[in-house]
């Protein structure tokens, strides 16, 4: 890099270090981030991205480095310093205040006259502007945590669009949304981009770095491994310099390879449903296959998945097990019946954030056992040892607390507890929500495993390619009412596409 | 009938209960619809309490008041509505006295005094004491204080060498005699106890025999109240003297207000219920 | 900047164990003690058991630290309980009264025992059935508990009633070889709670549910039932601090009797490192605060200053532990004195 | 009106509801209680509650709590009154006190974010601090008498029927109005309700957490002090025991009236109605007026419990399409 080049730079971050107790998050670190750019920030889970990211924008100190706006040596003590100095920020954990209104959130220490009088008039004005911005259309009094993740996820991106902004940072803005959301946003960050603001995109999605960046740094264990022009980089070589290894032979493991629905049925729904929730559906699980839930945001994936499990009680229909029992009654019911499930939103409804790695990924496993018959410590922490190998969970050990974790080491700590409990039937709702390429393709083809190993498996997800690539059988949501079932040769983008979209209107 | 309202200030202690009690026991024998009211010990529950008798119209207000001040403004309006007050138990600090009839009570400093004067004779004018005092700040460990100061204070021989707040409890003078004992290594040279009342008192014995020593012996003890478990210490030899503060003193109260509603006289400002010394035998 | 971390890393060991500063409070408090007053530490035996300040410290502390554990639990599930001191007055008040009427006293016992356990039933009903603050719903019990008390009295016509009883007098201050009664019976409940929140999987469930209740819910925890279990092991233990107390003077007043022993409770838990956001229970901590608080509270008596300076002396001394605890203000204090050299 | 139907007004409007279900119930059963008087001693005599219940309004939205109020009542109580006693004006009392409370709860609040103490124990290490400065001020009951006071308590509106709006009751409408105000149309407010929704997230969203804490118990300290001047002018005198408990009573208005302890929801007028709750619990205790101690004990926690019940009864059933 000539120092012509460092001149022009908005961002310069040298030698960045900061160090949580026990770990060296970044080492050192050097980038540079230029106006009329998307820069994405690629790596492992709990590579150093989002740290790297709080540092630059006041919410961590941080023990080593500098940084320079626009020239000019910074140090934001709080996030507000460096709103104000014109850095917005979209931060991996959705950080909205749940219990205020949409338009509080977006308005939220942007708006307010003379003594920080607020006008709620013109704020609301300011926040449907934001809105409409990404084309979305919500009720601007209901309170935001009413909202799924994905909606939240928009409204903080919304949140961050401000006009006088000069540099943008997206912390995995996509992990939850699809496609259709994903291209709103990037249309405006393409705008964005043309308007001279530097931009930081943070994702483990390949194809959105590929699609939108213009150039890409690689961090692996706290270290810049690479900064290039995203054309000059392949695809082979951006992973494996991310991971450190090749993945290829992974990723072909199950590519295309589906099974005949000829299991059991281990759980059988008939009708089930629930007012203003869901429309009654039907749909089996078969043991030692796997399905998929796909469907637009809001489409109720997430309520037939918690229908099921019985974390939302339905007013009508059956739920029966194998073998004539009934299920779907509450939790702890369906957990002795062997049915576990992985929430979407790992921070409220994932994770006890002050328990540690051990403890969260037992707790499944204990509630089921009783209070009564506790599992022995060495049991506990070989369970929990296993899990760390098995998913490669990013920690020095088991008993780090789980809030220390990156997002997606998170994230593998709820798929770890479920399997703790050496379930029958899993439902896994968004289950790789911000996990890395490496896991990513590790996760799906243990998923796979478990499947042949005679489990039955519920995915929902965002990803139709997720879908397409992982399911045996495919159930399509559309405005919170099951309206069909694909099979075998018939999963593909497309029909799954046209389903969702409606041939009937 | 009439109707009276009766502000109470709580019901700490053994006598406190007592003395409601009786008020509410007693008030049917005297053509009496009383209404009560306990304050819990905060002067702004008696404010409101005043304040609603008001309002609900009641023939006549009896107050045992937390605390002398603050009684202005309420006093006034109740004079407004034409509805005579008497204060029963401690005074009010007002300077228009005709805001209320009559007080009619014993007199705190006065026990103080009694106590401290039985003292001075029983120990012949020399005597190192211990004292447990009442809460903090409230009227009757004030005025106890007071009174028993003023006496002792006549005795260049006689002082107070550690004093400490039992709360008026049981639990708070055994508490407080406990660390007592050990701060002067087992009352070493100490000659009384005194407590502000009588249930601190029975805490201090109950913490002196624990201790291997002999209440009533080894240590003069001398308190205030005069209730039924005192008598029995004394009975024991435990206890040496309780200065009586009745509780049964309806037979006092209700024949002056029911007699003034009857036919309005000025009556004397202070009617004082006498406070008897009692002394073991 | 620099990094602290490595120039104090060879306190880390000692400076991070959560034990040392609690019991570094007490050990100051007790070494003023001494200074201020000199056979401060003598201990003899006396009337059959030991007998001294330092023996009136532990002595005194049974109770809160009574129903500190019962607190550490409900404060584990993110509540608390302000309705302790009231169940120890309705304790104290049924024993009272069942003595009175003649019961065998071992009956009494567990009659008082169970009153604890029923009010903590009501206070964990309101709580995880209703689904009302904690705050608020202990506050009902907290302002008619007392009343109960003197209604359970006025029953059978006593006001503040006084009763004999071996048995229970034995539990709270009598001796057995030298060691004041209820330092046994303390270490037996401590104990039975240690062993149930640890040995069993209970623990886990409380702090599960005190860190993420919905969470922990998906998880399959039970989390209402916990919350009740909860408070109906916190009744139980301020019923057992009501026997303990009312025993002490056998007489029952439901006005006075263990006032204010929740704040204290709260305290003590809190400089035992628990934290009212909920999720961690330390049951040991938790003793050595209830000593820290009880030390403090006997050194001010002993002191000999007027009663009027004891608030203060509690305030700042209780500041100052907490000062001492915070590892906020401990590492601001380590910059100045380490990091700028 | 779809704004007034927005579902986070429920609880406000379930007190209000309450309020005067039980107002008028109590009319039913006694004669003069459904009177502006009662209303008029309702405001007057809680308007101190109130007062230090709106800043602890503002301190449990921010998810913290308060415990120091009962004591700031009556160390300001005191002061005041020892200082009327040394010939000052209880004018400038008055300020000195407002400023002394702002700056004491700005004290507490900067422990609990710089230290990193909770709450609840630095205002009870407070509370303790400032009963104990009481007993340092004077351990008896002193007087107020200043013809200021009297001028003040002369000031009295009179109501429809024999009830009257006294000095208390309008200063305590007044404070409430700011605290309206403030805690819905300033900046700080809107803060207020971040940091007690999600500490986290409002740091990240660029809310000043350690300014925004300090403020609000600095409010908080501000509004007890008001709440002491108006208690020592309402009896016009300072008593080094004079509120205790009352941080219970203010928090408890607070609750009642709608806004949660874990912050973040709730609303500032909620806290006037849960106030006149608990007065109204009491007065109709005391009309009724023949209970003994003890059943007066039981019977406010009874009809607290019923309360509370209620409330939560109308907030559900209103609120049919939550999950
Ligand atoms: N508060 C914390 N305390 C201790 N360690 C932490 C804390 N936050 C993060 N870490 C550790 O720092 C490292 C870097 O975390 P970071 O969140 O920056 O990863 P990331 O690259 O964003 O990963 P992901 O893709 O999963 O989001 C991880 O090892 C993580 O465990
Ligand atoms: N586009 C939308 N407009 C309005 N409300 C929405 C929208 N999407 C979701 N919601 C609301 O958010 C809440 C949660 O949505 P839900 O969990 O059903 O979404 P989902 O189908 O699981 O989709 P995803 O999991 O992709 O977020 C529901 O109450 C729903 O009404
Ligand atoms: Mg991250
Ligand atoms: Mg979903």
């Amino acid at each position: 890099m000539t120092s012509d080049e460092t001149q022009n730079a908005r961002v310069t971050m040298r030698g960045i270090r900061k160090a949580y107790p026990g770990v060296l998050a970044l080492d050192g670190v050097d980038v540079d981030i230029y106006p009329g750019e998307v820069h994405a920030l690629l790596g492992e889970n709990g590579a150093g991205k989002s740290t790297l990211i709080k540092v630059l924008t006041g919410a961590l100190p941080r023990d080593a480095g500098d940084i320079h706006l626009e020239g000019r040596a910074v140090h934001f003590a709080t996030t507000g310093d460096a709103q104000l100095a014109g850095i917005s920020t979209v931060y991996q954990e959705v950080n909205l205040i749940p219990a205020m209104s949409v338009a509080q959130n977006l308005t939220l220490q942007k708006t307010g006259g003379r003594f920080g009088v607020i006008s709620w008039r013109k704020a609301r004005i300011e926040a449907q502007e934001k809105l409409d911005r990404l084309g979305m259309k919500l009720d601007l009094e209901r309170a935001v945590g009413s909202y799924s993740v994905a909606i939240q996820q928009l409204v903080a991106i919304a949140r961050a669009l401000d006009e006088d902004t000069r540099v943008l940072v997206l912390d995995e803005p996509t992990a939850s949304l699809d496609a259709t959301e994903t291209a709103a946003l990037f249309d405006v960050v393409r705008a964005l981009k043309d308007k001279g603001i530097a931009i930081v995109f943070i994702t483990h999605f390949l194809d959105q770095v590929y699609e939108i960046s213009d150039r890409i740094t690689v961090l692996r264990n706290g270290q810049r491994v690479a900064t290039n022009m995203a054309a000059d980089v392949p695809r082979q070589e951006l992973i494996s310099m991310m991971i450190g290894r090749e993945l290829g032979e992974v990723e072909q493991a199950f590519a295309g390879r589906r099974r005949d629905s000829d299991g059991d049925i281990v759980l059988s729904a008939k009708g089930v449903g629930k007012k203003r929730v869901l429309d009654p559906f039907t749909l089996d699980l078969r043991a030692g296959e796997a399905v998929g839930l796909s469907g637009l945001l809001g489409s109720g994936r997430t309520e037939l998945v918690k229908l099921l499990y019985g974390a939302i009680r339905s007013d009508e229909g059956t739920l029966e097990m194998k073998g004539g029992g009934i299920a779907g009654t509450n939790p702890r019911a369906s957990l002795d019946a062997g049915i576990v499930l992985c929430p979407e939103d790992r921070k409220s409804e994932g994770l006890v954030g002050e328990l540690s790695i051990r403890e969260n990924i037992i707790l499944s496993m204990q509630a089921k056992q009783g209070w009564l018959a506790k599992v022995s410590r060495a049991d506990q922490d070989r369970i929990a040892q296993e899990m760390i190998t098995a998913l490669a969970i990013a920690t020095p050990d088991a008993e780090k607390q789980v809030r220390q974790l990156s997002g997606g080491n998170q994230q593998k700590v709820v798929l770890a507890r479920a399997l703790a409990c050496a379930p029958k039937i899993m439902l896994l709702d968004e289950p790789t929500r911000g996990i890395d390429v490496g896991a990513h393709a590790e996760i799906l083809a243990l998923i796979r495993k478990l499947c042949a190993e005679g489990l039955a498996l519920l995915v929902a997800s965002s990803e139709i390619d997720e879908v397409v690539a992982s399911s045996d059988r495919v159930a399509v949501l559309r405005d919170r009412r099951k309206i069909g079932e694909l099979a075998g040769d018939d999963i593909t983008r497309d029909n799954i596409v046209t389903m969702i979209a409606g041939e009937d209107d | 009938d009439v109707t009276i309202g009766f502000s109470q200030v709580g019901s700490e202690g053994d006598w406190r209960p007592a003395f409601s009690k009786n008020m509410q026991d007693e008030a049917a024998t005297y053509g009496v619809d009383l209404k009560f009211a306990n304050a819990q010990g905060k002067q702004e529950e008696q404010l409101r309490a005043v304040r609603a008798f008001v309002a609900q119209g009641v023939d006549a207000i009896i107050i045992a008041p937390v605390v002398v001040t603050g009684w202005e403004d309420v006093l006034e309006e109740a004079k407004d509505a034409e509805i005579p007050v008497f204060l029963v138990d401690r005074d009010v600090d007002v300077e228009d006295k005709s805001l209320y009839v009559s007080r009619i009570s014993a007199d705190f400093n006065l026990e103080g005094k009694i106590a401290g004067a039985w003292l001075a004779t029983e120990s012949l004018g020399s005597c190192k004491i211990v004292e447990m005092q009442g809460t903090t700040g409230s009227a009757p460990a004030i005025e106890r204080k007071g009174g028993f100061e003023a006496v002792i204070d006549q005795f260049p021989a006689m002082e107070i060498v550690a004093t400490q707040s039992g709360d008026f409890t049981t639990e708070g003078g055994k508490k407080v005699m406990e660390a007592f004992i050990k701060s002067t290594n087992n009352l070493d040279g100490i000659c009384a106890a005194f407590a502000h009342n009588d249930n601190m008192q029975l805490g201090a014995i109950q913490a002196m025999k624990e201790a291997g020593l002999k209440p009533g012996e080894d240590v003069l003890m001398v308190s205030v109240d005069y209730v039924p478990a005192i008598v029995d210490a004394m009975n024991a030899g435990e206890a040496n003297a309780s200065v009586e503060l009745r509780s049964a003193v309806a037979e006092f109260i209700y024949p002056v207000i029911t007699d003034y509603l009857d036919s309005p006289t000025d009556l004397p400002k202070w009617i004082v219920i006498p406070s008897d010394l009692h002394v073991a035998n | 900047m620099t990094d602290t971390n490595a120039k104090t890393g060879r306190f880390h060991g000692l400076l991070q164990s959560r034990a040392i500063w609690p019991l570094l409070a007490l050990a100051l408090i007790l070494i003023v003690d001494g200074i201020i007053s000199p056979n401060f530490y003598d201990i003899r035996i006396v009337e059959g058991r030991l007998f001294g300040n330092l023996i009136d410290i532990f002595y005194r502390a049974v109770p809160t630290a009574m129903v500190a554990l019962g607190m550490a639990i409900v404060i584990g599930t993110k509540g608390i309980d302000l309705s302790v001191g009231s169940i120890a007055a309705i304790s104290g008040a049924i024993i009272a009264w069942r003595i009175q009427a003649g019961d065998p006293h071992g009956v009494v016992l567990f009659y008082a025992v169970g009153a604890g356990a029923i009010c903590g039933m009501w206070n964990g009903g309101l709580v995880a059935i209703l689904g009302i603050q904690p705050i608020i719903a202990t506050l009902i019990l907290m302002v008619s508990g007392r009343g109960i008390g003197m209604l359970i009295n006025l029953f059978y016509g006593g006001t503040n009633p006084s009763f004999q009883s071996d048995l229970l007098q034995g539990l709270s201050t009598g001796s057995i070889a030298y060691i004041p009664t209820r330092l046994i019976v303390f270490a037996v409940l401590f104990v039975v709670v240690w062993l149930v929140l640890r040995r069993t999987a209970l623990g886990l469930f409380v702090e599960a549910t005190g860190g993420n209740a919905a969470a922990s819910n998906l998880a399959g925890v039970n989390a209402k039932l916990i919350i009740f279990v909860a408070y109906v092991i916190c009744g139980i233990m301020a019923g057992w601090a009501g026997v303990i107390l009312t025993a002490d003077t056998h007489t029952s007043d439901p006005v006075s009797v263990a006032l204010y022993i929740e704040l204290d409770a709260i305290l003590a838990v809190v400089i035992g490192g628990g934290s009212l956001a909920g999720g961690r229970i330390y049951l040991g901590m938790t003793v050595i605060g209830a000593l820290v608080i009880q030390a403090l509270t006997t050194s001010i008596l002993i002191s000999g200053l007027p009663p009027e300076y004891n608030l203060i002396i509690k305030a700042l001394v209780v500041l100052f532990v907490l000062v001492l605890q915070s590892e906020k203000a401990r590492r601001g204090l380590m910059t100045k004195l380490w990091g700028k050299a | 009106m779809s704004a007034l139907l927005n579902k986070k007004y429920l609880p406000f409007y379930a007190t209000v509801f309450v309020f005067i279900a039980i107002f008028l119930i109590g009319g039913a059963m006694y004669k003069n209680f459904l009177t502006t008087r009662v209303l008029g001693n309702i405001l007057a005599d809680n308007s101190f509650i109130i007062i230090a219940a709106i800043g602890a309004t503002f301190v449990i939205l921010s998810g913290g709590i308060d415990l120091s109020i009962g004591s700031m009542i009556g160390f300001v109580g005191v002061s005041m009154a020892v200082l009327d006693s040394m010939g000052w004006n209880p004018l400038a009392t008055a300020v000195l006190m407002l400023a002394f409370g702002f700056a004491f709860g700005a004290f507490q609040g900067w422990v609990i974010d710089g230290l990193d103490i909770q709450p609840f124990i630095i205002t009870l290490a407070g509370l303790f601090l400032l009963r104990g400065a009481c007993f340092m001020v004077t351990i008896n009951s002193v007087p107020i008498n200043h013809e200021w006071a009297d001028l003040y308590t002369d000031i009295k509106i009179r109501l429809p029927g024999k009830g009257l709006l006294r000095s208390s009751a309008i200063v305590m409408l007044v404070s409430l109005a700011i605290g309206i105000f403030v805690a819905h149309f300033t900046r700080f407010g809107t803060n207020v309700y971040a940091l007690g929704g999600d500490k986290e997230s409002a740091r990240l969203m660029g809310v000043n957490v350690r300014r925004t804490t300090v403020m609000v118990y600095a409010v908080a300290g501000l509004y007890s002090a008001l709440a002491g001047v108006v208690y020592a002018l309402y009896t016009k005198s300072g008593y080094p025991l004079a509120g205790s408990t009352l941080e219970l009573s203010a928090i408890a208005s607070v609750v009642l009236g709608g806004t949660l302890l874990t912050g973040g929801v709730g609303m500032v007028a909620g806290t006037l109605f849960g106030g006149m709750i608990l007065g109204l619990i009491s007065t109709l205790i005391i009309f009724n007026g023949s209970l003994n101690s003890a059943w007066i004990l039981i019977s406010s926690g009874i009809l607290l419990f019923a309360f509370i019940v209620l409330h939560r009864f109308l907030v559900g059933s209103f609120d049919h399409n939550r999950q």
